[in-house]
């Protein structure tokens, strides 16, 4: 492929001269790119990296050019990745627009829609947030009650969202809506609209591990042009399914996301101490330990192989319908175990007589108590998997 | 061997549960939390505490007391924790009133209990070092000097610390930091000279403190019991102290799986009550399995004392705080997790309970540490 | 009570006159009496002792004495059971006439039937089996297909039972025949039938354990007096739910029943061995046995407390719906343990290399698996807490 | 790192299922058992195993083999697990093929494995003692005598001992009886005076037999590998092992699972299949879960061994065996459970199974054993 090696060619040196030095290397939390009108760049080479990246659509490699997509082949898209990958080049942007919205924007809308909202996503202008979940209609997406009411040239919608990530920084959302009361799931549209838009209001919501990018988002008498609504009226239960697929895929990714840096059994060791062979000094915590390095062996594996199947175009890679609950078990249970084996120093909230790493296990034990309810809880999952993968009976 | 309340106890729990659900509901709760009170507990609900006998239900009657029995004090307990009520209950009456009244001499009885059963002395227990429960584990020296002993050591999670006026110090006078030999328990006031006390923000809110004590001067008289013989005191202190607080979370169980089963009942996802999914209702029958039987082991063990089986308490006490660690954690995830998203926020309730079970499980030995006294007790 | 102390001194006279020597001590399985057409003693005492209390009617202390029982009141009653107890003296009959079918043939038989059967149950001439699940009614058991086909004076049977216990042993069977095939539960009528009727052929079950008292139970052209009907046509399913509860009494007593003479700890110690300070020498090991005595522990407090609660009008014995399911899990539990701290001793199956008690443990191990299924599976019995104790709503 | 199988290796899956299916069926399984067959296993379907080449399936070419790898055993005992097929192929190939092949000099590999590959030969490894997998505790002396040894000992559960033309025996030649170093193994012809066969009955019906040694004397020739060096053939033989009998595991469970997953789908209860009840299903997930898991463990083993993974293989050896112990363990058990009455019976094959479950869970090492050796391996 002559054609390829010269892309390799033509982009590891225009890599070279305009990824900055400084985004050659791991980013923490806060200084992760996600673009939008009122966007922060903790370092200035973070917006020098965004604009060349977005200039070239490289930011949405694989979207076609017209809409500011890099337009590359999926071998070019490849070399691109493994160049990145090579001088450890961080994402340029990151957002919800980019793996959630745009490919349903790009499967569903009109032309009109593609050329208003899909460059803006590539270069990081607009920053979007997710509209889905509602009080009632958690597990049961689909019984979702938010309303819009059309008069004349737009939509009146009244309602409540809830976990609406980041909706207290975002510019835009992509939103289920009631259009139809008489039916379920065929009652729904997909729409998009303006977080200035007057009527709408958010709320930050705290968790029980404290601060977090959730929000509720009220609705009242908000008026939305009808040219917003993405494809047929009533029928936006089909994109909503499409672009959860995108989600899920996302959240399943708990064990390696945030597995510790240190070893398991090093913690341990410091907490626990250990005997005059070395070994751990509490029996049933390194009996605990070995389970669980077993079980996140044997997870990693399984994803490992699943992308090997899938790659071999062998099986339907249905083992990669347990990943999710397998990941949040093993990363609730990592959690678990970790404050025990800290003992009183695993139970501090804040303050004085607790270092941050020792808060940082805290917080992080209760905030993985979500694991297995975000993004479809466990028992959903469980569901699924027993109908479509062990194909069980419904009653 | 009574399993079941008698009419006064039934009385008290009665009355409990009715002053814990009027005066200290888990608003109440939430309100002192956000509030950063700088006590860490209610005045007005400790008054009312004390109002209704309870700083005295187990202090003798000559000593200022109602000598009501332990098992009184348990029903309390159970009920404080099912709304997570803020006192001084544990800290100063369970543990400390416990360790005066089987230790202490005629005069400090008299000097003490009677403040504590009136509610205007508070005291702690000062015993932990490491970040894990092992009470023969001190350090702290208490070194001969002057007629007195001067104490120099540290004090990790000091149940309400912060607050105390008197704390009982565990301190090592003589062998080596394991041994159960050796260690002398002395009264310190909080104010004298080298107590330095942090107070520490535990997840659950709970009232803790850090302590250190930097040449501490205190008199021979201070010595609470006999000089390295604490742990005749200690050990049956923290029977009491285990046994009080898996009363406490037996209330803090019952509470969070009637709220849960409420919403399995309330709660429509589908069209349908989430309570009628067969997967749920088998996971709620094995909390119910665990909570009966949690019941059992813990009127048993509470009867125990007030019946005088004294030898028996050891083993009870350790297999009722391991099973109701092990019912409390179960239920209090579960809980969680059957309120789905709505039990992630801060803004409900259910959460206080999960933050509360992994610090009750802590507080005076976890499951496993229950387990192998449980095994060493009984000889394996 | 001048009449109950009376009975008192009357009846320690004359157990202390008729109560052999040799009946007052523990009996191994071989020497329990069952009676029957071919009852077999292995100690002429046991038959002495049999006809001795028969004749007093008190192997049934407590049926009427025109039906060959004690007539005793419950105050008496409890005397009685106080002196055998006293003196440590076995049953001298242990049958399901005695504690299954007799007390529902007093609520529902008619006056012929009564003194027809009882008296004989009560002097152990008949002995009894019991037709109920069906390869196709297991959980369901009002699922039964076998039917009874009025033919003039006669019912003709057709079909299986299966699980009958000592059918192979047994004179007479009480059976749930199904006589309306177009209604489920109110299809079914309650019939006793000799097991010498022609047409009646059993074969023994073998289980996984081994040798078992279980049977299957066939049924081909049974002819049965109608007169043997017991109760309505059709209404035979309230009979069989009234006996069931007497059936799940007896089954749910296993933590108790079959706890082990030596503490779990001393068998482990022997297998597994000890440290220096005589702690067991398998850390893990040492900490699950200590988790099964706690839960030992607070199962037979349940049972206590419960009696307790009762006795005191106190509550409504909810607690009691779980103790057969905890019971089970406890018996399965503790089985487990023993083969597994017992190494590959523990998993012989006869012959050279294991000694009886091992033997004994590996097919208690394997038995002790039907103790979730047995008498309504434990699925079975954690819907009806949900449903009835928890109050848990139906779909 | 290989996690799929290759062409090859999915045409052995292929013909390994087609055989056992067509020639070893549990039918099979049950006939030796109910017939007391006094070999335990059939020769004829040895001798179309061995046709097959399995017998010298990771035995060299040079030695009469068909050097196919490791991976290549790993599938074919997946196949016999899943009938319960019993054959020398464990004891005889998988263990004391491995230990020749890696610790036999030129002169043993010349003479055993040509004879093992092509099925004539059988061996078993004589090592247990105890009740307890504990390899390197070996208390069977081997002492010098006359030019040659004497060994005296006893050993327990040694797998197909009673069919075994030669036995590997481990003994001590120095050190004490937990030692590490100090372990001789041995060449020992099971004929030769003062070797003592009892075969065993166990509940799976597994073949196997504890041996007495009493003054058996031996050449000097008869060591494998080295004097006092045992212990470097031994460890990388039980990991092999425990890796072989995980694979069979791994078809003992998916067996399992699959025929209760298809009586969930068929068996009626209350008018509706009991695979619709919520509660099942989930069970039924669980188990899904834990197979998958354990599938990607033992592929990544044993492609480890092919791919010279060797410093690797410890650790995945034990976190495989673990995991496919716990699997199995859970699977069995369900399986029965979930069959109701019908899986308690004899008649029905469910339960075969639950009794090979716990014979192979206890063969070489059981979870306990890995979980404790792995983190021996990982230093804590």
């Amino acid at each position: 492929m002559p054609d390829v090696d010269q892309f390799r060619t033509d982009t590891r040196a225009w890599l070279e001269a305009n990824c900055p030095a400084s985004m050659r290397s791991p980013m923490t939390a806060d200084e992760v790119v996600w673009g939008g009108r009122n966007a922060t760049f903790s370092n200035p080479d973070s917006k020098l990296w965004l604009d060349r990246m977005a200039a070239k659509g490289w930011t949405a490699p694989m979207w076609p050019a017209q809409y500011g997509g890099g337009g590359l082949s999926m071998a070019e898209n490849a070399v691109l990745e493994s160049e990145l990958s090579r001088i450890k080049a961080r994402p340029a942007l990151n957002s919800f627009g980019l793996w959630m919205l745009g490919p349903v924007l790009l499967e569903f809308a009109n032309e009109e829609q593609k050329l208003e909202h899909l460059p803006k996503i590539v270069r990081g202008e607009i920053r979007w947030c997710q509209g889905y979940s509602e009080p009632g209609a958690g597990s049961d997406l689909a019984g979702l009650q938010t309303k819009a009411v059309r008069d004349g040239d737009e939509y009146v919608i009244n309602g409540q969202k809830v976990w609406t990530s980041y909706a207290d920084r975002c510019d835009w959302i992509f939103c289920l809506v009631r259009t139809d009361t008489t039916v379920k799931h065929n009652g729904i549209s997909f729409i998009l609209f303006d977080m200035q838009s007057p009527g709408v209001s958010v709320k930050p919501i705290q968790l029980i591990s404290g601060e977090s990018p959730f929000c509720e988002t009220f609705f009242d008498d908000v008026r939305v042009p009808a040219r917003n609504q993405v494809g047929e009226l009533n029928k936006g239960w089909t994109i909503a399914k499409r672009l959860l697929q995108h989600e899920r895929t996302n959240i399943g990714d708990f064990g390696t996301a945030q597995s510790p840096q240190t070893p398991m059994h090093e913690q341990a060791k410091k907490y626990l101490g250990e005997d005059a062979l070395g070994r751990l000094d509490d029996s049933a915590m390194r009996r605990e330990i070995a389970k669980y390095q077993v079980r996140q062996k044997a997870y990693g594996l399984t994803y490992a192989r699943v992308g090997q199947e899938l790659k071999a175009g062998l099986g339907d890679g249905a083992a990669s319908s347990i990943l999710k609950a397998v990941g949040a078990e093993l990363n609730k249970h990592r959690s678990e175990m970790m404050i025990d084996m800290m003992g009183t120093q695993g139970i501090g909230w804040q303050g004085d007589g607790f270092d941050d790493w020792e808060i940082m296990q805290t917080r992080g034990w209760l905030r993985s108590k979500a694991n297995s309810i975000e993004g479809g809880t466990t028992e959903i999952n469980k569901n699924v998997v027993a109908k479509n993968v062990l194909g069980l009976p419904t009653k | 061997m009574a399993l079941i309340l008698n009419e006064e106890q039934t009385l008290l729990k009665d009355s409990a549960k009715d002053l814990m659900t009027a005066a200290a509901p888990v608003t109440q709760f939430r309100a002192l939390r956000d509030a950063k009170d700088e006590l860490g507990y209610s005045k007005d609900l400790w008054t009312q505490m004390v109002d209704m006998g309870w700083a005295g239900i187990c202090i003798p009657e000559e000593f200022g007391g109602l000598d009501f029995g332990f098992h009184g004090l348990g029903i309390v307990l159970e009920e404080t924790g099912r709304t997570l009520a803020a006192s001084p209950l544990v800290a100063s009456i369970l543990v400390s009133a416990s360790a005066v009244a089987l230790g202490g001499n005629e005069t400090q009885k008299k000097q003490l209990l009677p403040k504590l059963a009136e509610g205007t002395l508070l005291m702690a227990l000062a015993l932990d070092e490491t970040a894990h429960f092992s009470p023969h584990r001190i350090a702290t020296r208490a070194e001969s000097s002057a007629g007195g002993y001067k104490i120099n050591g540290a004090k990790a999670f000091v149940l309400d610390g912060h607050i105390a006026d008197t704390l009982i110090v565990a301190t090592r006078t003589s062998g080596s930091t394991h041994d159960r030999q050796g260690i002398t328990l002395f009264l310190v006031d909080r104010a004298a000279a080298g107590v330095e006390v942090t107070r520490t923000q535990m997840v659950d809110n709970r009232n803790a403190a850090k302590i250190t004590f930097t040449d501490v001067s205190v008199d021979a008289s201070a010595i609470l019991g006999e000089l390295d013989r604490g742990a005749d005191i200690l050990d049956p202190v923290l029977d009491r102290a285990a046994l009080g607080m898996a009363a406490e979370m037996l209330g803090a169980s019952l509470e969070v799986f009637e709220r849960t089963l409420a919403y399995l009942k309330e709660r429509t996802q589908f069209e349908t009550k989430i309570g009628s999914f067969q997967s749920l209702q088998h996971r709620a029958v094995d909390m119910y399995c665990n909570l009966e039987l949690s019941k059992s082991l813990l009127i048993d063990a509470l009867s125990a004392l007030d019946e005088g089986r004294d030898a028996d308490l050891p083993a009870l006490a350790s297999s009722a705080k391991a099973q109701l660690c092990e019912t409390l954690h179960q239920i209090s995830s579960e809980g969680v997790q059957m309120h789905g998203g709505i039990g992630m926020t801060d803004e409900h309730e259910i959460g206080f309970f999960l933050k509360r079970a992994r610090v009750a499980e802590k507080t005076f030995g976890d499951a496993g540490y229950h387990y192998d006294r449980l095994a060493t007790l009984n000889g394996y």
